[in-house]
């Protein structure tokens, strides 16, 4: 009937979107320039620190980015980690039980309730999540000072299979860190789902229109609701590996950790209206503040400029983003121009 | 199994303050195409709704098959077979073509979604409707006309028993519409039955067998199409006479006002020269994509242009900006009337002054009272059927939000004024309505650029027209020589065409 | 020329009495009644004016903050870096105070410090508007703080109270009641009256509900708002002064919180973090309502942290119990 | 009959053992006397939630405050305040600056601190090699006049071989300190001690050095808790052979037994005062390096292999 020159190229079906490869190339850069200053820092060991240490933050990306997909929000987060953390901590101080596993499984259902609370009162209280998980932070941190009257469990208190945990690399049989490894396989599943399944795709759905998610079918609130509860999940978990990782439950652990989070899915091309972004970026994203929080003390600059190299850079790194997102427009509309 | 389908008896639907349907009856046949007809506020839209289950009726009930049936929500009704496109596209900017079509019922095997059948299958619907997108693209990059044709698909998609369609074609073109006509009646041939609301009486001449009149929420009739002439139905539809719908003011055409040279924004559009003069209407048409919008998007300082000046009363001007341009005299009514005209959270009377605060304000401050009364008497002027201006722009019906954007422009002193598709969704009386404005202005001294894919409108109002087709310029006709044949012939002509006339 | 001579709109609003009171700053002043009346009756030390007056001072230095805040939030911005951008002030002042600047150009200095903080943020954002104010905010947040933090290291810069007038900025007080009180007062006034009585405020409140349209309609969007980022950074700026003249001596990793006790009250207020919504009158009684309910349960000496929870539970109560009831949105209005 | 009156102690902040311990000995020696205790933890590690509380406490017309200063001079106008209004003021562990208290308990005196670390860096490298500090947050005033005596005394020629490499901030977050920890491996492969003088500081370093099997090659030692180091000290190869510490308890008993005599007239605060408190210990007020006076409690105790699992129950 008509020929159009619009040929939309966009395709979903690529791994990779420009804008996460043009954060992939500033990632490379920062790692070539970190190199340069200092040679241990790609040396084998100086990685499995750094992504074992950084495991949970990496980790916890995931279910900040499910909630920002759905144009929500959750600061709880942290505060849920520290409560589900301590909480079974305590428990294993206490002696109910001593098994790495359980322990795991108690942390995560712990965190996967506190979810449950936050996504009840955000879907069926309608309450703004900012405002919601804002007072779930303060309410989960000040449970968690209560429990633990303010003491640590320290590492003598902990069963001693469940503080190597942290530090083998039994899972996959000497492959990499067990927490590496807990945090591989949550990306991978998590691809997975946000592209194969319905679930993951509603979840795009409900942050690109809820309104025309509702009127097509999907019960918002249930996606809510779930979404929510599987941050809380995801923060439980990492309540568990941050207490291997370090031996030591403390009341004021992970605290800030939520704005990592945001700031890698962010980074990694989430937006915070909902419905963009995609789990390999994310990736990139908590690689690359990963990267920054690590390699800075190693690059010899003083701690006191630490903190202001570290703005700079992530306001660099997405300045230069979009930068080369326009140039890539810009020529895409030159190659156009040529057919017209 | 009877020969009724589908049947709703005494309706109502009140939302706080109005009453959207009062005792409303319809009767669906199988294998016909029904069309529902009334003014902007009538209460179409919100029947639809009803059957789709979208609201629920305060009173009446819903007969499917004999069977009495309750839609808790959309999604019963969907599993009833009945798929339903909505006046305001309700799409996933951020997801792709094929996810839009198959959303809620997305092929599943071990629940993995296999997204190469999907695209297949997406492609299959989607080629007898001639598009020229991918299925994988993402929705937010395609036009609003693109976005109503994967609606469109994603209604063939649900294999639905009964396929609603409320305005399909308001955002089409004459040739596009017809397409339209095609798939509808091969689905009413398949033995489907279709729902179909518009305001364009060509469409239901077209295709429909039976036609259902409402007006301000009453159920007025149901009429055989065959036995009802277009003045009775409009009788019927508007409750009093129209007669002249094109009210083509006689007055003197002055100087060239506006001009703008070989205009281009790199991969949009390229070498737009057009020039209006004083008291002057222009047509710009062409078909859907072929760049009008941003063209005069551009001009209205909304987006940057690469190349070209812009000359005003013989004058080059800058514009950067839409404030330049409203400096200037210069306005813009856009075609995405829930985007980018209107604040649908806010009352009508806010809306319609936002333009022009400055007007109504003692210095800089607001004077509530001196806005609302304004409000008011524009409101009034253009017809909008609401209670009062403090009414939120979301809640009006989608022509009489569009007599609200209408009314926003009215508010600013302008020299020239830009309408694209001002007439899209809008009711018959509404429109003669907007064409009365339009010659008011024109008597005024202003001159008025219309974008409209409506060829009897194009026709009727203007005094020259502009035909684009792929970013360029194809041609300009004079009221004289146009007629809708010549235009459609320079709507699509060839890129080689062109070149061979140089 | 009129086409529909039968159809006629009012022009005028009959507020009925209930609609009034049930506006959410009604409902937050009945709230904040509440909680003055617990107080004084968990509390015999409640009831002292210029105690009371001593507590108030002290949150309405990071108050102050609330109420550019709101506007940004209006705008459907956001500004993560306010605490970082106090923090800077103040060093800036003490810096330069130290140095021998004499204390009336330091508070300059401080002042303009925090406005080039805000414009650059907005400088920032309206030329890139392709990204999200939250983590642009947030790369600056670090940065303030980073240079701050270069800038004094572990050590503190102080000794302010040796100018007497200096320290009377925070500490004057006329009876009972301290000057910066009813500076806060008249400041709030001005950003009430400009925010709901102005065409700049109507215009924030457009680009909030729907930046595309406000665009559309010939509002300056990105000019307003890097006018409200820029005012952002001059109140942390005065913020920053006020919290010099507060302790007298200024640290690296003094005000961090404040954004998110900023937006706390703000939203508590009805003020949606979407935009376009929300008044200010809510914004600034949440203040009070949140630093004095903090106020009564420390004299009754319940600990920091469960002040936190309570605080947090009151926020989502408070949000929540509406919706509970009517299942329907909190009666925020645009007007 | 001290029942109508109050004492309350504010502390740095919350959830830090280290803080809990110094409060329950407070609490204890008050509540033997009669009187009322209110124990504040600051929301967060600032003099400006600290001020908030001693606001609070001003306003309940309290007798006596101690308090754990989170800044020198920040405190000053609310505890000048709260002495105008005739309480009695010291602060302990962390002092405040003379005019804002009448004493400051002083858990061991500074110099003291310092040569003690110095001593135990000197005794474990065998007197040569490449060492690191391991501090709190970079603002924390205790920490940093421990360390800089460290520096004053170091420049004798006994430590001239003790090569100082670098002052890492763990800010008193675990995850930070670890990181810090690992980057001073990592920078300095020849490094032979970290020296933590905090709590958060000397466990996370010591979890470090465990984790990648360093002990012995890398030692820490340091100011830490017993309940906490526990895991890293005692028999076989361990990453922290002793550390130093006073008894957090202590601290908080002496600045309970400074206030009560100080609202019993039998103590001001000036120096050379001296008293004997209910432990029947006495107390002698010395003058501070602030130029205000302190009371000390004693020499830091040392905990090693020996003595770590009977005190690691203690606090
Ligand atoms: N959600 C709602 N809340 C309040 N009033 C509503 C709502 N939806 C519709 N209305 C009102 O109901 C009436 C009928 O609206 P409806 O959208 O059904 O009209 P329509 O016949 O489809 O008009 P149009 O041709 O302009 O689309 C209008 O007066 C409208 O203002
Ligand atoms: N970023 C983009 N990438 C690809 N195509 C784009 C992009 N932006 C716009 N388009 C295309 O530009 C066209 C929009 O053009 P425009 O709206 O100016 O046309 P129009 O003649 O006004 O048509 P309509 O009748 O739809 O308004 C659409 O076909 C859309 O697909
Ligand atoms: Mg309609
Ligand atoms: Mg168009």
């Amino acid at each position: 009937m008509q020929i159009n020159r619009r040929r939309v190229k966009l395709t979903r079906d690529r791994v990779f979107s420009s804008r996460e490869l043009s954060l992939l190339a500033i990632l490379i850069l920062i790692v070539a320039g970190i190199q340069l200053r200092n040679s241990t820092f790609l040396s084998s060991r100086s990685i499995n620190d750094m992504l074992k240490n950084y495991s949970t933050t990496i980790t916890l990306a995931l279910g900040m980015m499910s909630v920002l997909l759905i144009g929500g929000i959750d600061i709880s987060v942290s505060a849920t980690l520290a409560f589900s953390g301590m909480s079974a901590s305590l428990l294993m101080r206490d002696g109910v039980y001593s098994s790495t596993l359980v322990m795991f499984l108690v942390s995560t259902a712990i965190g996967t309730l506190c979810g449950l609370l936050v996504g009840l009162v955000i879907s069926r209280g309608k309450v703004l999540p900012i405002i919601a998980t804002l007072g779930f932070a303060n309410i989960f941190r000040g449970a968690t000072y209560i429990i633990s009257d303010s003491r640590w469990v320290s590492a003598y208190q902990f069963d001693s299979a469940f503080k190597r945990f942290a530090q083998t690399r039994t899972l996959t049989f000497g492959l990499m860190n067990n927490l590496v490894f807990i945090a591989l396989v949550c990306y991978l599943v998590f691809f997975v789902v946000m592209r194969w399944t319905r679930f993951g795709r509603r979840i795009y759905a409900v942050g690109s229109n809820p309104e025309a998610a509702s009127i097509s079918g999907i019960n918002i609130n249930r996606v809510k609701l779930a979404v929510y509860t599987m941050a809380g999940s995801f923060a439980g978990l990492i309540g568990a590996m941050y207490t291997s990782l370090y031996a030591s439950a403390q009341s004021d652990m992970g605290m800030g950790m939520e704005m990592d989070a945001i700031a890698s899915c962010v980074l990694g091309g989430v937006s915070l209206s909902g419905g963009q972004g995609g789990v390999p970026g994310v990736l990139l994203g908590a690689m690359t503040m990963t990267v920054i929080s690590k390699a800075l003390p190693l690059i010899g600059i003083s701690q006191f400029w630490q903190k202001a190299i570290k703005g700079i850079i992530i306001l660099i790194a997405i300045i230069i983003n979009v930068l080369a997102q326009r140039a890539i427009h810009r020529n895409a509309m030159r190659a156009r121009e040529r057919q017209i | 199994m009877s020969e009724i389908l589908l049947e709703l008896k005494g309706i109502t639907k009140t939302f706080p303050g109005v009453k959207a349907l009062d005792k409303v009856h319809f009767q669906l046949r199988r294998g016909e195409i029904h069309a529902i007809m009334g003014e902007n506020g009538a209460g179409k839209s919100t029947f639809i709704k009803v059957i789709t289950g979208v609201h629920m009726p305060d009173e009446g009930e819903i007969i499917l098959n004999g069977k009495k049936v309750v839609f808790r929500s959309p999604l019963a009704a969907q599993r009833e077979g009945i798929a339903a496109i909505y006046q305001n596209v309700t799409s996933y900017p951020d997801l792709s073509v094929t996810e839009n079509i198959f959303i809620g019922h997305e092929k599943v095997e071990r629940g993995i979604i296999q997204w190469k059948k999907m695209h297949k299958a997406a492609e299959e619907l989607l080629r007898p409707l001639n598009v020229d997108f991918q299925p994988a693209a993402l929705m937010g990059t395609l036009s609003v006309a693109q976005q109503q044709i994967v609606e469109i698909a994603k209604a063939l998609s649900m294999n639905a028993q009964i396929i609603i369609m409320d305005e399909p074609t308001a955002a089409l073109t004459n040739s596009e519409s017809e397409e339209l006509y095609r798939i509808t009646e091969r689905l009413r041939d398949e033995g489907k039955s279709i729902i179909i609301i518009s305001h364009r009486l060509e469409d239901m001449y077209c295709l429909a067998s039976r036609v259902t009149v409402f007006r301000d929420a009453n159920y007025i009739g149901t009429y055989q199409v065959s036995e009802i002439t277009p003045p009775e139905l409009i009788k019927a539809m508007v409750g009093r006479e129209i007669n002249d719908l094109f009210p083509k003011p006689k007055a003197k055409i002055g100087n060239e006002v506006f001009r703008v040279e070989s205009l281009g924004r790199t991969g949009y559009f390229k070498d737009i020269s057009l020039s209006i003069k004083q008291r002057e209407i222009v047509g710009l048409t062409g078909l859907v994509g072929s760049g009008r919008t941003e063209v005069v998007q551009t001009i209205f300082g909304v987006e940057p242009y690469d190349t070209g000046t812009v000359y005003l009363d013989g004058k080059a001007v800058e514009i950067h900006s839409p404030q330049d341009a409203m400096k200037l005299g210069i306005g813009l009514l856009t075609e995405d009337r829930q985007n980018q005209g209107l604040i649908l959270d806010w009352g009508i009377g806010r809306n319609v002054t936002l333009p022009a605060l400055a007007k109504y304000a003692r210095g800089k401050i607001t004077k509530d009272p001196i806005e609302n009364m304004a409000a008011k008497a524009l409101c009034e002027q253009m017809g909008v059927k609401a209670q009062s201006v403090f009414d939120k722009a979301s809640s009006l019906s989608g022509g009489n939000q569009q007599k609200v954007v209408v009314a926003k422009a009215l508010t600013s002193e302008l020299k020239l004024l830009i309408m694209d598709e001002p007439t899209k969704g809008v009711d018959v009386g509404a429109k003669a309505a907007i064409y009365e404005v339009i010659s008011d202005l024109i008597m005024k001294g202003m001159s008025i650029l219309i974008i409209s894919s409506e060829m009897p409108e194009i026709l009727g109002m203007c005094d020259r027209i502009y035909v684009m087709h792929d970013g360029r310029l194809m041609g300009e006709l004079d009221r004289e020589e146009a007629t809708q044949e010549r235009i459609l012939e320079l709507a699509m002509l060839k890129k080689t065409a062109l070149a061979v006339e140089g | 020329m009129t086409a529909h001579p039968d159809r006629s709109i009012l022009a005028a609003r009959n507020k009925s009495l209930k609609s009034v009171f049930m506006r959410w700053e009604f409902l937050l002043l009945g709230l904040f009644l509440a909680i003055n009346i617990m107080n004084a009756v968990i509390s015999p030390y409640y009831l002292n004016a210029g105690n009371l007056f001593t507590a108030i001072n002290s949150f309405l230095v990071k108050g102050f903050i609330a109420m550019p805040m709101a506007y940004l939030l209006v705008l459907g911005d956001i500004d993560l870096s306010v605490g970082s951008t106090v923090a800077l002030s103040a060093t800036l002042l003490g810096v330069s105070y130290n140095a021998g600047v004499p204390m009336g150009l330091a508070i300059l200095i401080a002042l303009l410090c925090g406005t080039m903080c805000g414009l650059l943020n907005g400088l920032i954002l309206t030329r890139f508007t392709e990204l999200a104010p939250m983590i642009v905010t947030l790369g600056t947040m670090t940065l303030y703080r980073g240079i701050s933090e270069m800038i004094l290291g572990s050590q503190s810069t102080g000794s302010f109270h040796n100018v007497s007038w200096f320290y009377q900025i925070y500490y004057a007080r006329l009876g009972p009641v301290p000057y910066l009180f009813f500076f806060f007062c008249l400041l709030a006034l001005a950003f009430g009256f400009v925010l709901h009585k102005t065409i700049f405020g109507r215009q924030l409140f457009a680009i909030g509900s729907n930046r595309l349209t406000a665009k559309y309609s010939g509002v300056p969007v990105q000019r307003h708002r890097l006018i409200c980022y820029t005012l952002m950074g001059l109140v942390c700026g005065m913020s920053g002064v006020f919290y010099s003249s507060w302790m007298g001596t200024v640290r690296f990793d003094i005000a961090t919180g404040y954004e998110l006790e900023a937006i706390s009250v703000a939203v508590l207020g009805g003020i949606s973090t979407s935009g376009g919504k929300g008044t200010f009158p809510g914004a600034i009684i949440s203040i009070f309502i949140i630093g004095l309910l903090g106020y009564g349960l420390g004299l009754i000496n319940v600990n920091s942290q469960t002040i936190l929870m309570i605080i947090g539970l009151i926020l989502i109560a408070v949000v929540m119990a509406p919706n509970l009831k009517t299942r329907r949105k909190p009666g925020i209005k645009t007007s | 009959d001290l029942s109508g009156q109050t004492y309350a102690i504010i502390t740095k902040s919350a959830g830090n053992p280290y803080n809990e311990r110094e409060a329950s000995g407070f609490e204890e020696v008050i509540k033997a006397a009669g009187a009322n205790v209110i124990v504040k933890h600051p929301a967060q590690i600032t003099a400006e939630a600290q001020i908030t509380l001693i606001n609070e406490l001003v306003a309940q017309k309290v007798t006596g405050i101690a308090v754990a200063g989170n800044d020198f001079d920040a405190l000053e106008t609310a505890l000048k305040a709260a002495m105008a209004a005739g309480i009695k003021v010291v602060s302990l562990d962390s002092a405040v600056n003379p005019a804002s208290r009448l004493t400051h308990i002083n858990q061991a005196g500074v110099v003291e601190v310092a040569q003690a670390l110095v001593d135990a860096a000197y005794d474990l490298m065998g007197g040569e090699g490449e060492w690191a500090i391991l501090s709190a947050t970079a603002t924390a005033s205790n920490q940093n006049a421990w360390i800089a005596a460290m520096q004053e005394l170091l420049k004798d020629e006994k430590y001239a071989k003790l090569n100082l490499v670098e002052i890492a901030y763990g800010d008193d977050i675990y995850q930070t300190s670890v990181d810090e920890t690992q980057a001073l491996l990592q920078n300095y492969p020849n490094l032979k001690l970290i020296n933590a003088p905090t709590t958060v500081g000397i466990a996370a370093a010591s979890k470090v050095i465990t984790d990648n099997e360093l002990q012995g090659k890398v030692i820490v030692t340091g100011l830490g808790l017993p309940s906490e180091m526990a895991e890293f000290m005692g028999q076989g190869s361990v990453a922290c052979p002793y550390m130093f510490l006073w008894n957090p308890i202590d601290v908080g008993r002496t600045a309970a037994y400074a206030l009560l005599e100080m609202v019993n007239g039998e103590l001001t605060g000036a120096l050379g005062e001296s008293f004997t408190a209910a432990n029947g210990v006495t107390y002698i007020v010395t003058e501070a390096g602030d130029k205000g006076t302190e009371i000390i409690i004693g020499p830091p105790f040392e905990f090693n292999a020996d003595n770590i699992e009977d005190w690691k129950t203690v606090y």
